[in-house]
C-alpha cells in the first residue's frame, strides 16, 4: 500500500509538534523517520493512524484520500502501528492483548476463542523467536517482553502498512535482529513499513528511505549509504561524536559493598540470589544480562525499594540494606529507575517540581516545612537549560513533554546532587543520539568527581562503551565480572548461563 | 472533539491582522470562567423555570382555559417565575424588600454562615482529593467533631476565649481521629477508603445517637436525643453583631482556606501529599513513605470536616443531636470538587451553596414552592456549573485556548 | 504467635510489589476468636440452653428444632474459631495463602457462637435459621443490583455515584406505572427504563461535557430525589391509584423449593430474584469471557489502548453505563413493585452508597458484589433477629453490625482492591 | 373549563363549599427534617393546618426542612412573611421556634410534641408559645391490653429511632400487655421494647427493612406488630397482609382510612394532631393567642384508640376497656411501665 501525507499540521494548544509535513511512504520500502526527541514523529504518526485529528492536511492511501474517525478506520484500512507508549492493558494476559479488538469468538454469546488466541501468539512468538507466554499477564513482564508483545500484536493483523515507533528501544540485541530481519521480510512481501527510531545503526541495516524532521519539520532527507554521523547531525543540527570519550577510571577507596544480598519474592521464587561484588569510587560499573536475570531487583533492593530476605550492602562503611528508601537516598545514592513514566516522573506536575522530588524537603529548596518557590524555580532553569530539556518552560507538566525529555528531568534530578552512588537503569533508553552524548559525558564526568556508578543497560553497546568493569547477571546470581575489552561472543555466552572467569577484573 | 475544532477556528492566523482590541476584551470577557458561572445559572433558572411554572398552581389553572384566555396564562407564568427568582435573589443575596440596611444584607450574611462548615470540610476533601484519596466519610468525620466539641463546649465551665480554643480544638481532634481509621486501615490493610469511610458514616451516626441516649449527653430533666447547650463561653462570637448569625467560625474557615493553600502549594508536606497522590510509585520511588502519607492526609482532612462540626455546635445550634451533619458531608464532596480541590474555588463553591441553601427558605415560603423544586433547582445550578462545556455550547460561547478540564 | 511475629522480615513499604509473610489475617482472626470466646463463650450463662429453629412453618419439610447446652455450644465454636486463626498463621509462616472456604468456616463459628450465646435462656423466642438466611438475600437484592450497575460503569471507566438516584427512579416509575397498569409486572419492565434515563445522563455529562463523574453522580441522586419527592407529594398524593401497594407473587420452583433450609430460602422467591440470580451468573460470564467484556475491561482499564486496536471508547462507556443504569433501575423496583409496597420519599435510603461499597469490596465482579450483598445483608439480618429476640447489646450498637461487619471484611480478609484503571477519568483525543 | 369570571379574588377559594369568608390570618408551619409526607406528625400537623385554610377562609404557608440547619432560617422567613402564628413540629425545633420567639414577641407561635422549655424550669421559654402535647401512652395502653386479648401468645413492636417520641408509644403498649398479664393472669409477650431498648430500624424512611423486621416477629411467632416508625411501617403493613394470619396496629392516624391496609388494621393509636392545629388556630381567630399548653389525653381525646377491626375483640374485653379508660382518665390506673 502506498501512503501519502501532504502538509500535515497538528498543533497542541499554541504548540504546532507538526508542521505541514509531506511525506511519500512506497509499498515494499522501509521509511526511516529520524529526528531527535520532541521532533514531532510520534506526533506525525498518531495523525496518520487517526488517534489525533489533523488540524491541516490530508492522508492518502494509494493516491485515495482517506478520513479516519479512529484507529479503528485506520486499522480497517490495512494500517498496523506499534506505538512507543505501549498501549497494553496491565491486568490482561498477553493473549488476551493481543486478540483485543479482533477477537475469535464462539457461540451466540460471543465467547472468547481463547485457545485461539494463545496459539497466534505463540505461532508468532515461536516464529520471531520472541520466548512470551501467551498466560502472562502484562504487568508482571519487564519491559521488554512488553515490548515484543506489542510487536507481536501488530505482526498479528496483517497489515499492509505497518509503523514501528521506536520498536527496539528495550530488545535485546539478538531481539533487535531478530525484528530487522522481520521487516525486511515484510518488506519484502510488499509492506510498506514505517520505522522510528534513534538507533542509527538499525536505520542504516534496513531502510529503504529516511527523512529527518526536526521541531515539526521535515528538514531534509537522506540516502541509507549515509554515515551515522551524517544522520546524527542532520538530526541534531550540529555534529555528534558516537563514541564515548573517557579517560581511563582512577579507582579510589570501595564505596559499596554488596554482601550475599538474596531476595525471595512473594510467590518464593529466588529473584536475587547470593550477590555478592564491589564497586569503588570512581569507576563505572556496567552489569550486563538478559532482561529478567535479577537487574532489577538489584537496584531495587539497594534502594530498598523491595525487602531483602539476606545479606546485606554497605555504603561508603554504612549498612544501607533495611533503612528506608528516604535514608538510602540521603545517604549519597542518585537512582534513575528503570520504567521512567511509573517510577520516574509524576507526569501531572511541573518540571519543576519533578526536579526537586526526592530533595524537595532539603535546604535550600525547602526551610522549615516551607518550599521556597524562587530558589525551586531558579534551580529548574539552570536545570533545564543544562540538560537541554525541550519544554515551553519550567511551569509544563511533565506528561506533556516527549518522552526522550522526560528522560532527561529524571536524570537532570538525579546528577545533580553530590552523589557517592549513582544507580542508573536503562539511562539512555529512547533518547535521541545528541542527547545520548550529552548523558553518557555526565555520567562519566559523575565518575570522575569521585562517584561509584552503576549502569544497568540492556544496550550493549552502551554497556561497553561505559563500563569500566562489566558485571553479568544470570538467574539472579552474578555469574561473572569482566574487564569491558571482554569480546561480545563472551559476553554473550556468559548471559546465557555460561560460567567464565571468575571475579578476573 | 466540538472544542477542538471550535479552538482552532477562534485562533487567530499567523499573519492575519492583530485581533481589535475591543474584540479582545470582549472575547476574554465571554471565554472568562465567571460568564460562564452566570450562563450557567441562567440555564438552570430557565430549565427549573419549566418545573416552576408547573408547580405552579395559578398556571395550572389558567393553563386550562389557555384558549379562551391566553393572557391568563402568561401573566401566572410572569408571576410564578418572578416570585421564584426575586425570592432566591432576596433569600441569597440582598433581601431588597427589607426596610432596614441590616434587613438588606442579612441574606447574604445568612449565605455566608451557610458557607462555612462546607467551606471547613470541602477543604479536608480537597486535600484528600488531591492526595488520590477518595474520602467519602466527611459525614462522619463532622458528626464525631461535633460530638467532640460540644461535649467540650457544654460538660466543661471555662474561661471565655481558653474554653472556645479548646471546644474548636476538640472539634479539630474528634474529626481527625474519625478519619484517621480509615486512613490507617488504607496504609495498614490496604482497605478500601471509599467503603471504610461510607461505612463509618454510619457507625458515627449510631454512635452519636447512642451517646444522646446517655444521661451525659442529654439535658437535665429531658430524656430527647439532645445534648445541653455549648456554654457561652464556647461559642464562636457573632462578628458582625448580634443581629446576625455570621460567626467567627467563618473566618476561621477562611483562615484555614489560607492554612490549605500554603499546606498544599508552599510545604514540603503538601508537596509530598501531592506527589503521592499523582503517582504513588515515582514518589515512593523518591524516598516518600505512601502510607504516612496516607495516614497524615486522612488525618488533616477528617480535622477540618470535624471542624466543620463545630459551625453548627458552636456557632448556629449550639447544640448536638445526631442529625446536626445534616446533609454537609454530601454537599462537601460536591463543593471540594466544583471548586477543583483548590482552596479558592473551595470557598467560592462553598459560598453558591450556602446561598443555594439559604434561599431555600425564602423560595418555600415566599414563593410557595415545594422543597423538592428547590431541591432540582440547585442541583441543576451545579450540574450546569459543573459543564462549562456544555454551557458554551447552549449559548455559543467559545471555548477559550486552553480548556480547563474539571478534574480533581 | 508473638515469638512468630519477630522473625517476620522488617515491615515492608507499603505497597511494596513483593510483600513478605503477612500476618495481619491471622492476628485479626485470633482476636476475634479470643473476643468470642471470653464473650460469647464465658459470658453466656451456665446451664442455659439456646433453640436453634431450623425450618419455617410454612416450609415443606418440618425440621425439628435443635435445642443446644448454651456455654459448651458457644466455648466449642469459639474455639473452632481460634484453631482456623492457628491454621492460617501456620500457612503464613509458609507464604501460603489459605482457600476460601476458611473465611467462610470461621465465619459460620463465629456467628454461631454469637447467636447461641444471644439466644441464651430465651424460652419464648428462638434463632431462625431460614428467616436468617431468608432475611439476608431479602436484604440483599437491592445491594446485588446495585453493585452490579456500579460494576458494570465502572469496569467501563465511568464511576456510578448515581446507583442511589437510578434506585429510586426505578422504584418510582415501577410503583407509577404498576399501579396505572394495575400489574405489577408492568411496573418492573417500567423501571429498568427509569434507571436507564439516569445512566444515560450520567453516561453524556461525563463522556460529552467532561464533567467530574462524581459531581454528576451526586447532582443526578439530588435531582431524582427532588423530582421523585415533587411527583409523590403532588401528582401521587392527589391521586392515589397511581401509587398503590402491589406485589409480584412467589414463584416457588417446583422440588427445588422443597429442599429443607435452603429451598424456601432460594426457590421460593419472586420473579426479580430470579432475575438477580440470572444478571449475576450472566454478567459474571460475559464480563470476564466474552468479547464484550473483554473490550469493556480494556474500555475502563487503557481506553488509549482500545481507541488504538478500533475499540469506540465512548460509545461503550454510553452504552455500559445506560446498561448499568438499567440494571440498578430493576434493582428499584424491589423497594416498590417487588416488595409489594407503595412510593414512598427517599425510600431507598441510602442503599446505593451502600452497594458502591459493596461492589469494591466484591472487587468489580458480579460474583463478589453477589458475595459482598449477601455479607452485608447477613450483618443486617442478624441485628434484626437479635432485635426481635432482645439482646443485651444497645440497639444502636446492633444498628452498627452490618457496617463494622464490612469494614473488617475489606480491612482483614480482602485487603487491597485495584478499581479499574481509567475510572472517572475522561477519554479526550 | 372554563374561565373564571374577572373579579374573583386572587387567594385559593376553598373547593369544600363550606362559606369561608377570606379572613386576614395567617397561619404558617415548618415541619423537622421528616418533610409534609411523613406519614406520621409532620404530616398530621399539615392535614390540620390545610383543614384550617379551607374551613377558616385563613391564608397559610409552610415549609419544609431538609436539614437541622434549616430549622432557624424557616422559621425567620416565615416571620418576615408576615404569619401571624407559626407552628413548628417536633422537639428538634425547640430551641429554634423559642430563639424566634424572643426575637418576636408580636409574633405566636405554637410548638407540636415539645413543651417549649429548654432549661427545663418547668416554665416555657417565652411568652408567646403555645405548647401541643399528646399522653400517647394512655392510647397505646389499650391498643396493648387489647392486643394481647386476641394474641396466641406474643405481640410486637419496633420504632424508627430509639427517641421519646416515639417510644412512648411502646412504653404505653407494653405497660398495658403487662396490666393484660397482671389482671387476667396471662403470659402475652411483647417482641421488640423491653422498656429501654429494643427493635429500631435506624431510619424513618427504608419500607423494605420495616417489612423485613416484620416477617422476623412473624418468625417469631408474633402475630401483632405496632410500628412506630412513619412509613416504615407501611413496610410493615405489607408484611402482615402477605402473611394473612397477622395483625397491624397503625399510629397517629386511623390507617384503615390513611392506608390502602384497611383490611388488616387491628386498630390505631390516635394523636389527633390535625385537630390540635386546627383548634389552635381557630381559637387564636376566635378568642385571641393563649400559651395555654395543649395536652391531648384520652380525656379530651387528643389521644384515643380507633375502632378494633370486627370480629377481634370481644365484648367483654371492650367493656374491660372502657373500665381502663375510665380508670387512666381517672388516674387509678396508672400507664407508666412499673
Ligand atoms: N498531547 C499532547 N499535548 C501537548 N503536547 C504534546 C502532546 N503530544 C505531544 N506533544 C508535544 O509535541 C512535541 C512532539 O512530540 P512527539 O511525541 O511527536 O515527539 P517525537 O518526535 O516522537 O519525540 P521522541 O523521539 O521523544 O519520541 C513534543 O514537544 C511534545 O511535548
Ligand atoms: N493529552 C495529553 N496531555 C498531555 N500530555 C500528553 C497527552 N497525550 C500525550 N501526552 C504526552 O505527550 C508525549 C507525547 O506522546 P507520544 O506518545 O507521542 O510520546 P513521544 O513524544 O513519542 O515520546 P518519546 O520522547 O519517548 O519518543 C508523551 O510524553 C505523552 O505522555
Ligand atoms: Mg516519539
Ligand atoms: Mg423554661
Amino acid at each position: 500500500m502506498k501512503l501519502e501525507l501532504r502538509g500535515i499540521t497538528k498543533r497542541f494548544g499554541d504548540f504546532t509538534a507538526n508542521d505541514r509535513i509531506d511525506l511519500v511512504v512506497e509499498p515494499g520500502t522501509v521509511h526511516a523517520l529520524l529526528g531527535e526527541n520532541g521532533a514531532g514523529k510520534s506526533t506525525l504518526m498518531n495523525v496518520l493512524f487517526g488517534l489525533y485529528d489533523a488540524d491541516e492536511g490530508e492522508v492518502l492511501l494509494d493516491d485515495e484520500p482517506v478520513v479516519f474517525d479512529g484507529p479503528g478506520d485506520a486499522m480497517a484500512a490495512g494500517i498496523g502501528m506499534v506505538h512507543q507508549h505501549f498501549m497494553l492493558v496491565h491486568p490482561f494476559t498477553v493473549a488476551e492483548n493481543v486478540m483485543l479488538g479482533h477477537e475469535d469468538v464462539r457461540g451466540p454469546a460471543k465467547l472468547l476463542d481463547v485457545e485461539a488466541a494463545r496459539a497466534k501468539v505463540r505461532e508468532i512468538s515461536e516464529r520471531f523467536n520472541f520466548n512470551v507466554d501467551p498466560d502472562a499477564v502484562i504487568e508482571d513482564l519487564p519491559v521488554g517482553a512488553q515490548q515484543r508483545v506489542e510487536i507481536i500484536k501488530a505482526l498479528s493483523r496483517d497489515a499492509s502498512l505497518l509503523i514501528l515507533d521506536e520498536p527496539t528501544a528495550v530488545l535485546t540485541p539478538q531481539e533487535t535482529d531478530e525484528l530487522l530481519g522481520i521487516v525486511k521480510d515484510l518488506r519484502d512481501a510488499g509492506t510498506a513499513v514505517v520505522l522510528i527510531t534513534h538507533k542509527l545503526r538499525e536505520v542504516q541495516a534496513v531502510a529503504d528511505t529516511i527523512t529527518v524532521i526536526r521541531r515539526g519539520k521535515v528538514v531534509g532527507t537522506a540516502e541509507p549509504t549515509a554515515s551515522q554521523e551524517e544522520l546524527a547531525s542532520l538530526m541534531v543540527g550540529r555534529a555528534v561524536t558516537m563514541r564515548v570519550d573517557k579517560e581511563p577510571a582512577k579507582p579510589g577507596e570501595t564505596m559499596l559493598e554488596v554482601d550475599g544480598l538474596t531476595v525471595v519474592d512473594a510467590a518464593g521464587i529466588v529473584q536475587l540470589d547470593d550477590v555478592s561484588f564491589e564497586v569503588k569510587a570512581g569507576e563505572i560499573l556496567a552489569i550486563a544480562g538478559v532482561q529478567g536475570n535479577g537487574q532489577t531487583e538489584l537496584t531495587e533492593a539497594l534502594l530498598g525499594v523491595v525487602p531483602t530476605d539476606a545479606g546485606n550492602a554497605t555504603l561508603d562503611g554504612e549498612v544501607i540494606t533495611g533503612r528506608t528508601i528516604k535514608e538510602v537516598l540521603h545517604s549519597g545514592i542518585g537512582f534513575v529507575p528503570e520504567d521512567r513514566t511509573e517510577d520516574g516522573i509524576v507526569a501531572s506536575m511541573t518540571i519543576a517540581n519533578n526536579l526537586i522530588l526526592d530533595v524537595h524537603d532539603k535546604a535550600p529548596y525547602a526551610k522549615g516545612g516551607a518550599l521556597q518557590p524562587k530558589v525551586i524555580a531558579d534551580e529548574a532553569r539552570k536545570h533545564v537549560e543544562q540538560f537541554d530539556v525541550r519544554a515551553t518552560g519550567i511551569d509544563q507538566t511533565t506528561g506533556s513533554l516527549s518522552g526522550g525529555n522526560q528522560q532527561k528531568v529524571v536524570l537532570a534530578r538525579e546528577l545533580s546532587r553530590p552523589l557517592k552512588l549513582l544507580i542508573a537503569s536503562n539511562p539512555t533508553r529512547g533518547l535521541d543520539v545528541g542527547s545520548i552524548e550529552f548523558v553518557h559525558k555526565r555520567i562519566v564526568a559523575e565518575r570522575d568527581s569521585g562517584a561509584a556508578v552503576i549502569i544497568v543497560s540492556a544496550e550493549l553497546d552502551e554497556v561497553v562503551a561505559l563500563a569500566d568493569r562489566i558485571a553479568v547477571m544470570y538467574h539472579g546470581r552474578i555469574v561473572g565480572i569482566v574487564p569491558p575489552d571482554t569480546d561480545r561472543d563472551t559476553l554473550g555466552l556468559m548471559m546465557a548461563g555460561a560460567h567464565d572467569e571468575e571475579e578476573a577484573a | 472533539m466540538s472544542a477542538d475544532s471550535q479552538t482552532t477556528e477562534d485562533r487567530p492566523d499567523e499573519g492575519a491582522p492583530p485581533e481589535d482590541r475591543w474584540r479582545r476584551a470582549l472575547r476574554e470577557i465571554v471565554e472568562s470562567s465567571s460568564m460562564v458561572v452566570f450562563m450557567a445559572i441562567v440555564a438552570s433558572m430557565i430549565i427549573g423555570g419549566v418545573l416552576i411554572i408547573f408547580a405552579d398552581e395559578a398556571v395550572r389553572e389558567s393553563a386550562a382555559y389557555f384558549f379562551s384566555r391566553p393572557g391568563d396564562t402568561f401573566s401566572a407564568i410572569g408571576d410564578a417565575l418572578g416570585s421564584a427568582y426575586s425570592s432566591m435573589f432576596n433569600g441569597a443575596v440582598l433581601n431588597l424588600e427589607a426596610s432596614s440596611f441590616a434587613g438588606v444584607i442579612k441574606p447574604l450574611t445568612q449565605t455566608l454562615t451557610m458557607a462555612t462548615p462546607l467551606i471547613f470540610a470541602g477543604l479536608g476533601l480537597g486535600i484528600g482529593f488531591r492526595a488520590g484519596l477518595f474520602n467519602i466519610g466527611a459525614q462522619g468525620q463532622l458528626l464525631m467533631g461535633a460530638t467532640f466539641g460540644a461535649y467540650i463546649g457544654f460538660a466543661f465551665s471555662l474561661p471565655a476565649g481558653l474554653h472556645l480554643l479548646l471546644a474548636v480544638i476538640g472539634c479539630a481532634v474528634g474529626g481527625a481521629l474519625w478519619g484517621f481509621i480509615p486512613g490507617i486501615l488504607k496504609a495498614k490493610r490496604g482497605a478500601h477508603e471509599v467503603i471504610v469511610t461510607i461505612m463509618l458514616n454510619y457507625v458515627a451516626l449510631y454512635l452519636v445517637a447512642w451517646l444522646l441516649s446517655l444521661d451525659a449527653f442529654q439535658r437535665e430533666g429531658s430524656d430527647n436525643p439532645i445534648s445541653p447547650f455549648v456554654a457561652e463561653t464556647a461559642q464562636y462570637p457573632k462578628i458582625l453583631g448580634v443581629q446576625f448569625n455570621l460567626h467567627l467560625g467563618f473566618l476561621l474557615a477562611l483562615a484555614c482556606a489560607w492554612g490549605a493553600w500554603w499546606l498544599m502549594e508552599r510545604s514540603t508536606l503538601g508537596f509530598r501529599l501531592r506527589a503521592v497522590g499523582a503517582n504513588p510509585s515515582a514518589a515512593r520511588t523518591a524516598g516518600m513513605n505512601i502510607g504516612t502519607a496516607t495516614i497524615i492526609t486522612m488525618v488533616i482532612a477528617g480535622g477540618l470536616a470535624g471542624l466543620a462540626g463545630s459551625a453548627p455546635v458552636l456557632g448556629t445550634q449550639k447544640f448536638l443531636t445526631d442529625a446536626v451533619a445534616g446533609t454537609l458531608g454530601f454537599d462537601a464532596i460536591t463543593v471540594a470538587l466544583l471548586g477543583r480541590s483548590r482552596p479558592l474555588g473551595i470557598v467560592l463553591a462553598a459560598i453558591l451553596f450556602g446561598g443555594l441553601q439559604a434561599s431555600g427558605p425564602s423560595l418555600q415560603v415566599n414563593a410557595g414552592l415545594p422543597v423538592d423544586i428547590v431541591v432540582v433547582i440547585q442541583a441543576l445550578i451545579v450540574l450546569f456549573i459543573a459543564a462549562p462545556p456544555l454551557v458554551r455550547a447552549m449559548f455559543r460561547l467559545p471555548a477559550p485556548a486552553h480548556e480547563k478540564e474539571v478534574a480533581a | 504467635m508473638t515469638a512468630t511475629v519477630a522473625d517476620a522480615p522488617a515491615a515492608p513499604v507499603s505497597g511494596a510489589p513483593i510483600p513478605p509473610k503477612k500476618w495481619g489475617a491471622a492476628i485479626a482472626l485470633g482476636v476475634i476468636a479470643l473476643l468470642s470466646l471470653i464473650f460469647f463463650g464465658f459470658g453466656t450463662p451456665a446451664g442455659s440452653t439456646t433453640r436453634f429453629v431450623i425450618a419455617r412453618k410454612t416450609d415443606f419439610i418440618q425440621l425439628p428444632s435443635l435445642t443446644v447446652p448454651s456455654e459448651l455450644a458457644a466455648i466449642l465454636l469459639s474455639l473452632v474459631g481460634l484453631a482456623l486463626a492457628g491454621w492460617v498463621a501456620y500457612r503464613a509462616n509458609q507464604r501460603r495463602k489459605v482457600g476460601i472456604w476458611l473465611p467462610i468456616v470461621y465465619g459460620m463459628a463465629i456467628m454461631g457462637a454469637l447467636l447461641t450465646w444471644a439466644g441464651a435462656g430465651r424460652e419464648a423466642t428462638s434463632i431462625q435459621l431460614t428467616g436468617l438466611l431468608t432475611s439476608s438475600l431479602f436484604l440483599a437484592v437491592p445491594l446485588v443490583f446495585g453493585a452490579l450497575a456500579g460494576t458494570l460503569c465502572e469496569r467501563s471507566g465511568i464511576i456510578n455515584i448515581a446507583i442511589e438516584g437510578q434506585l429510586l427512579a426505578g422504584a418510582f416509575l415501577a410503583a407509577l406505572i404498576g399501579s396505572m397498569a394495575g400489574n405489577a409486572y408492568a411496573g418492573l419492565i417500567a423501571a429498568p427504563v427509569a434507571g436507564a434515563l439516569v445512566g444515560l445522563l450520567l453516561a453524556i455529562f461525563a463522556t460529552k461535557y467532561w464533567v467530574n463523574q462524581i459531581v454528576v453522580g451526586v447532582v443526578l441522586n439530588m435531582l431524582v430525589v427532588g423530582l421523585t419527592g415533587f411527583f409523590f407529594s403532588t401528582l401521587m398524593s392527589d391521586d392515589p391509584s397511581l401509587n398503590q401497594p402491589i406485589g409480584l407473587e412467589k414463584l416457588p420452583i417446583p422440588l427445588l423449593s422443597k429442599i429443607p433450609v435452603l429451598g424456601p430460602v432460594l426457590f421460593n422467591q419472586n420473579l426479580l430474584v430470579y432475575i438477580l440470580y440470572v444478571a449475576v451468573a450472566v454478567l459474571q460470564i460475559m464480563l470476564f469471557k466474552s468479547r464484550w467484556g473483554l473490550r469493556v475491561r480494556a474500555v475502563g482499564e487503557h481506553p488509549k489502548a482500545a481507541d488504538t486496536v478500533g475499540i469506540q471508547v465512548n460509545r461503550t462507556r454510553i452504552r455500559n453505563t445506560v446498561l448499568g443504569g438499567a440494571v440498578a433501575g430493576l434493582g428499584g423496583a424491589f423497594f416498590t413493585v417487588a416488595s409489594g409496597l407503595a412510593f414512598g420519599k427517599e425510600m431507598t435510603a441510602g442503599k446505593g452508597y451502600i452497594a458502591l461499597a459493596a461492589m469494591i469490596l466484591g472487587r468489580w465482579s458480579p460474583r463478589g458484589a453477589l458475595a459482598a450483598a449477601l455479607l452485608f445483608g447477613f450483618a443486617d439480618a442478624l441485628r434484626v433477629q437479635l432485635g426481635a429476640i432482645g439482646s443485651p447489646i444497645p440497639s444502636q450498637f446492633l444498628a452498627m453490625t452490618p457496617y463494622l461487619a464490612t469494614i473488617f471484611a475489606v480491612a482483614g480478609l480482602v485487603g487491597h482492591a485495584r478499581p479499574p484503571a481509567s475510572e472517572g477519568i475522561p477519554y479526550k483525543k | 373549563a372554563s374561565a373564571p369570571e374577572e373579579e374573583t379574588s386572587s387567594s385559593a377559594t376553598a373547593d369544600t363549599g363550606a362559606p369561608a369568608e377570606t379572613v386576614d390570618f395567617k397561619a404558617c408551619m415548618v415541619s423537622d427534617s421528616g418533610g409534609f409526607d411523613d406519614q406520621s406528625f409532620n404530616q398530621s400537623g399539615y392535614e390540620g393546618l390545610t383543614r384550617a385554610e379551607s374551613e377558616l377562609g385563613i391564608e397559610i404557608a409552610s415549609a419544609e426542612s431538609s436539614t437541622e440547619a434549616d430549622f432557624g432560617p424557616n422559621i425567620e422567613a416565615q416571620v418576615a412573611a408576615g404569619c401571624d402564628l407559626i407552628i413548628t413540629v417536633g422537639f428538634l425545633l425547640s430551641q429554634a421556634t423559642v430563639d424566634a420567639a424572643l426575637a418576636n414577641p408580636d409574633v405566636h407561635f405554637a410548638i407540636i410534641d415539645d413543651l417549649a422549655d429548654n432549661d427545663f424550669d418547668g416554665e416555657i421559654d417565652a411568652p408567646n408559645i403555645k405548647p401541643i402535647t399528646f399522653e400517647t401512652d394512655e392510647a397505646s395502653f389499650l391498643a396493648g391490653y387489647a392486643a394481647s386479648s386476641v394474641t396466641g401468645g406474643t405481640i410486637s413492636t419496633f420504632g424508627g429511632m430509639n427517641i421519646p417520641s416515639v417510644t412512648i408509644f411502646m412504653d404505653g403498649y407494653l405497660a398495658g400487655a403487662n396490666y393484660y398479664n397482671d389482671t387476667n393472669s396471662a403470659d402475652v409477650k411483647v417482641l421488640g421494647w423491653d422498656g429501654t431498648d429494643g427493635q429500631f430500624t435506624g431510619d424513618f424512611s427504608d419500607q423494605a427493612k420495616g417489612k423485613n423486621v416484620t416477617e422476623t416477629f412473624l418468625d417469631q411467632g408474633a402475630d401483632i406488630v405496632m410500628p412506630v416508625a412513619g412509613p416504615v411501617g407501611l413496610g410493615a403493613a405489607a408484611a402482615v397482609e402477605s402473611a394473612g394470619d397477622a395483625w397491624l396496629i397503625g399510629v397517629d392516624s386511623d390507617w384503615t382510612l390513611t392506608t390502602d391496609y384497611a383490611d388488616i388494621i387491628f386498630t390505631s393509636v390516635l394523636k389527633n394532631i390535625g385537630n390540635s392545629v386546627f383548634d389552635t388556630i381557630s381559637e387564636t381567630i376566635d378568642a385571641g393567642f393563649s400559651t395555654e399548653p395543649y395536652v391531648g389525653t384520652l380525656e379530651n381525646e387528643g389521644v384515643g384508640v380507633a375502632d378494633f377491626a370486627e370480629g377481634t375483640v370481644s365484648d367483654a374485653v371492650l367493656t374491660e376497656l372502657d373500665t381502663i379508660k375510665a380508670g387512666i382518665i381517672d388516674g387509678s390506673i396508672s400507664v407508666d411501665l412499673s
